[in-house]
């Protein structure tokens, strides 16, 4: 086993990928000679060449639309979209095409289209490349949504999201890229897209998160633990369609529930959650559902006290598990 | 005298007939469907009524064995020519289980069918322009020798998909055929309040790849466009945009009424122009159509039309509870 | 005091705001001289002339940001997308510009424009005509998003939406346009944006909802009455954001709640509402909180049979409401 | 000898000397955020480098008491000559609460201020084109005399929103000017990975109105055809599209590193052709900057420059809790 950060991660499923398969290609503003903006297509362009690293014009909407054709061909293509927040122009085609193509061709047409984008706040940003925006898209049946937390997620759960017949939207937290390093195990291993993971075992109270805020939490259960307070903490990973078997089996084990993201609360993914368990084990609650979240403003700001005041942390987490640990 | 114009084209006569037939088909299933809608039997009609000879012209002079396309909602005209049977279309009308495009799912017009290499389309406007745009990359990659053919209508030719499909097409060099089928309205919006270039195919220049206005009621005109980009697509020499000019004789579906928008004279007038009885009398001139390969012809059209609609009439819905099904894949 | 249909009640605000305001002006498919393919805008091209009322290309993201233009000029555009389903081009307009001015400029600029399209299903318009398409939005702050369910409301709600100085998304159920007719006032009846209404007091079960399923309900209750079962019904009216008072005030009336939506369950905004009892709440319920909404299929399909699986319909909603009245 | 072309197209000799202090103001900025950038003062920069002849140019064609403007991140030129002062764009540079773009909220580039009647701008590129027409569309409404201008780069100009707002103001005439900043590459992608067109303003044709390529080292040539075009704009006769071409000296931000992408000679090359030297030429030349002229500019820039940096700096961010405010008007 090899340490990853996590940004290598992504770079390594892609080319574990295209090698183990020839109708797999990376298409994307910068994907090519630049090796993306942010270096997740680094070396690839050298490895495969430009037929299958293709930089495309600057037009969303097309580098979905044109995988979307492609992948009905029966290729697998991997649309970068440079950031999660100019996904926007390309929603149309996200909802409209991939996600209802297998649905409304009854079975005959598919779309396995993979498009990854980074997403997520904390680096200075501001409101448009901060963004955490799946909640736009965790409505729509026929698609599904994966967002890592750890190097190892992100290579088992890419290369699944690659291999599967269905378009699967994959955001990469922006500030884990090269926060986060761990082992990554070197054979081809394929996480499943649909399962939550527990982080963390724990009696206590359960936290139920995704992305960069799986590591606050943990860190918060970590100082937790000196008090005495052990934290549940399960990682949805997937986040549409949700995992509600593990949301129901975490909050039932502890009765107390934390729920984390980072994007804007109302209308958050994290309503689905709650909804999950306030319709198949109220009963064994005994504590209200919290919710932490950023607050209902449109983005994060870019002066830092802004963004800060914004940005969802370990700090703020810890807090809301200790309360809810002594409701 | 009428000269021989599609021997030069490399088509025989009974091509043309054949070419002719298709059109007439179209016409025909279309004016069914109609009837149809209008005795409450079918809830909803999208026409083709005065495109056929575009439609046909352009499915001809493409490889019906191995060419991908995308048409849109009016081109019952193009899908016939590539195979799909009146009988299918009736089932779709009626949405019945057998419906080879949705399976009854989407209303008719929203054709797909995958052994047919035509991809499925949906309602929202020029998304498959992209689409097709990727069928040609995927040809490109894999070396295959396919072109990709694309419809849509002249108002949907303002959507940013239309922008940007073609303009990827045109840096990446791929097969792609892109035909706007112009028929001087978006529902009730006339041609001038659509766009305000002199011509659709004026909005090549901006790729950088041959724009081509032809008159869409001359199919063999039409016929000699597509081929010529085909051709240009099949010698890696990139994208071709066509316009197809002629005019909607219907309204713009069975929920419109165009008598709101647009007087009977314009679609007297235009019915003069009318494809399908311009071809008819090319071909009479030349002997081609006699009279009773004519009403030969209409005979069995007609026959065709009636079993079809009987079947389809008569097939069975999905089950309501096959809507759960292929939301993914097992 | 005068009987009119869902639809006139749109049009006749229409026409009274622009006769009110000059500034007012509508824009969009077909809504000239065709006075809208649902004829939302009849008689509105002779009134105003077509300076007022325009007709526009065929581009969604076109008439979101031009209105949107118009709207920083300090116009009051109301843009019509012609289906709700076709608005999704223009996504990229509305959540990244017009949600966003005011906050992004720090109140320099601001977007007062309305956009007004027909939603739901029930009218055999298949996948593309039938959608709801609401939760796509009810995640951006700056935005407001009203769904009436009468022609009073709609009318009342219009106004307000039309002199709000915000961006308000205006979804109307088609299949409403007809089927429901009431008496309106002839006054200039503002009804706020933001208070959810209750439509029916009751004592045993309580049951939140929104557009036609307020209707539904209101059946469905008027049936139930007659088995001595008293449902109290909330209408949410604007859906974004969410009226939390109403909604604690209703769910801890009754403690059984309901919540229904047309829209796919999962990620439907029901979550939300789920989210803010389960948070607010807990402790009142006596029985887990029940949803009722369409299946997680894409979007309903053509065939009769096939729609009428997907539609939530008055017996579905009466069956769920005795259930929870016995719960 | 250098002809005086200034004179003819109604520019004084002070005018050009006005028009060269603004470039030269915008060069200075520019160069000054780098070293803020590269001190680790301030997080980002995004440059106008090789650009500061087209918009300076531009903006001075425009009537800056009535029209309005939506410029991109890169204009540094046009919102200094539309009235933004070094002070302010230092304080959006350091994301002060003094910012007018926007109290410290956005990144640098993202322009605004409703005093100067400057659309406020995000960063999905190309949304401000159905902005611009937009208000073009409510001055015709209101039947003001008002200029629309708007810029964007040559890879935004791919983007759907590009396409549809042209062909809105081309339909509707409106007095819209789209001016698209050709420099060369888009992040690293190459003008030819981009577009397969000779010149972006090919793309005229397809709205049926005027596409103009002009020099974009040259400010003359730029002025003279943004004020064409304002003159179309005012006279009721639609949009213009216009294409100035430079190269865009900088890397695209202080986050890229633009050797990966394209070498040294290239950059070089691109240097000798820099407006701000060829235009400082051409003064020089006429006798309208001389030496002392050039070293009293300087200095007083740079005056004028330490201290926005002074100021900006000391500036206070805004209260973290103001995050809360503004969402809706109250
Ligand atoms: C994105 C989108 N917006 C609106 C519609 C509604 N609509 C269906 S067809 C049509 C007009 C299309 O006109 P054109 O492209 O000229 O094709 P034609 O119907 O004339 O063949 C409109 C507005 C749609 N289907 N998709
Ligand atoms: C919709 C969208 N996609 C991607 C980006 C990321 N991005 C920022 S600038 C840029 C390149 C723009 O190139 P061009 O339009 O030529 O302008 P230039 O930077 O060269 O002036 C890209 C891809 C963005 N801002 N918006
Ligand atoms: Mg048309
Ligand atoms: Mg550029």
């Amino acid at each position: 086993m090899a340490v990853l950060s996590y940004i290598q991660a992504i770079t390594k499923a892609l080319a574990e990928e295209m090698k183990r398969d020839e109708k797999v290609f990376v298409l994307g503003e910068d994907v090519g000679v630049r090796g993306g903006v942010f270096r997740a297509t680094n070396g690839l362009y050298e490895q495969f060449g430009e037929e299958r690293v293709i930089d495309t014009p600057l037009a969303e909407s097309a580098i979905a639309g044109v995988g979307i054709g492609a992948a009905m061909y029966g290729m697998r293509p991997v649309a970068e979209m440079q950031f999660a927040d100019f996904i926007l122009p390309a929603v149309n085609q996200i909802i409209s095409e991939a996600a209802k193509m297998r649905y409304r061709s009854n079975n005959d047409w598919t779309c396995p289209i993979t498009i990854r984008a980074p997403y997520g706040g904390g680096v200075h940003g501001a409101l448009y490349h901060s963004q955490s925006i799946e909640a736009v898209f965790a409505n729509q049946p026929g698609l599904k949504i994966v967002m890592p937390a750890t190097p190892r997620d992100a290579k088992g759960l890419l290369k699944s999201a690659i291999r599967d017949p269905d378009p699967v939207l994959f955001f990469e937290h922006k500030r884990a890229y090269r926060m986060l390093k761990e082992e990554v195990p070197e054979t081809d291993e394929l996480i499943p897209i649909g399962e939550a993971d527990v982080k963390r075992e724990g009696s206590d109270i359960t936290v139920i998160t995704y992305g960069l805020c799986v590591h606050f939490a943990l860190e918060a259960a970590n100082n937790l633990a000196e008090e005495g307070i052990d934290a549940h903490i399960l990682d949805l990973r997937t986040i549409y369609p949700l995992d509600q078997d593990a949301i129901i089996k975490a909050a039932s084990k502890t009765g107390k529930v934390l729920l984390i993201t980072e994007d804007n609360k109302e209308g958050s993914i994290l309503g689905e959650v709650a909804a999950i368990i306030s319709e198949h084990c109220l009963f064994d609650l005994d504590a209200p559902i919290q919710r932490i979240a950023g607050p209902d403003v449109p983005a994060m700001p870019y002066a830092p006290p802004l963004e800060k005041e914004f940005m969802v942390n370990k700090d703020k987490i810890e807090q809301a598990m200790r309360s809810l640990a002594e409701f | 005298m009428t000269i021989n114009r599609h021997e030069s084209l490399g088509l025989s006569d009974q091509d043309v007939l054949e070419l002719y037939r298709m059109m007439l088909l179209a016409r025909r299933v279309d004016e069914r469907m109609w009837l149809l809608n209008r005795a409450g039997k079918i809830p909803f009609v999208v026409s083709c009524q005065g495109q056929e000879a575009q439609q046909v012209g352009a499915a001809f002079a493409l490889d019906r064995e191995k060419d991908y396309t995308a048409p849109y909602y009016r081109d019952v005209g193009v899908v016939l020519a590539l195979g799909m049977t009146a009988r299918e279309l009736m089932l779709q009308a009626f949405a019945k289980a057998e419906d080879p495009n949705s399976g009854g799912r989407q209303m008719p017009g929203h054709f797909g069918a995958k052994k047919l290499r035509m991809l499925s389309g949906s309602s929202p406007v020029t998304t498959q322009v992209p689409h097709a745009v990727g069928i040609g990359l995927a040809a490109k990659i894999e070396k295959k020798d396919i072109v990709s053919f694309v419809t849509l209508g002249e108002g949907s030719s303002n959507q940013g998909d239309f922008h940007e499909g073609l303009n990827f097409a045109s840096v990446h060099k791929l097969p792609v055929i892109v035909m706007v089928e112009n028929n001087q309205y978006a529902i009730s919006i006339p041609l001038k309040k659509q766009v305000a270039c002199e011509k659709i195919s004026d909005r090549a220049l901006g790729y950088g790849i041959p724009g081509i206005t032809v008159d869409g009621n001359d199919p063999l005109a039409v016929y000699q466009a597509v081929k010529q980009a085909a051709d240009r697509a099949r010698a890696s020499e990139g994208p071709t945009l066509i316009e197809t000019v002629s005019y909607r004789l219907t309204p713009h579906s069975s929920d419109d009424d165009d008598s709101v928008y647009r007087n009977k004279e314009e679609v007297e007038e235009a019915k003069k122009k009318d494809g399908v009885l311009t071809f008819a009398q090319y071909l009479r001139d030349l002997n081609i159509l006699t009279d009773s390969v004519e009403s030969d012809l209409e005979q069995s059209l007609k026959e065709e039309i009636d079993q079809a609609t009987t079947y389809a009439e008569a097939a069975s819905y999905a089950e309501p509870k096959s809507i759960y099904h292929h939301v993914y894949g097992e």
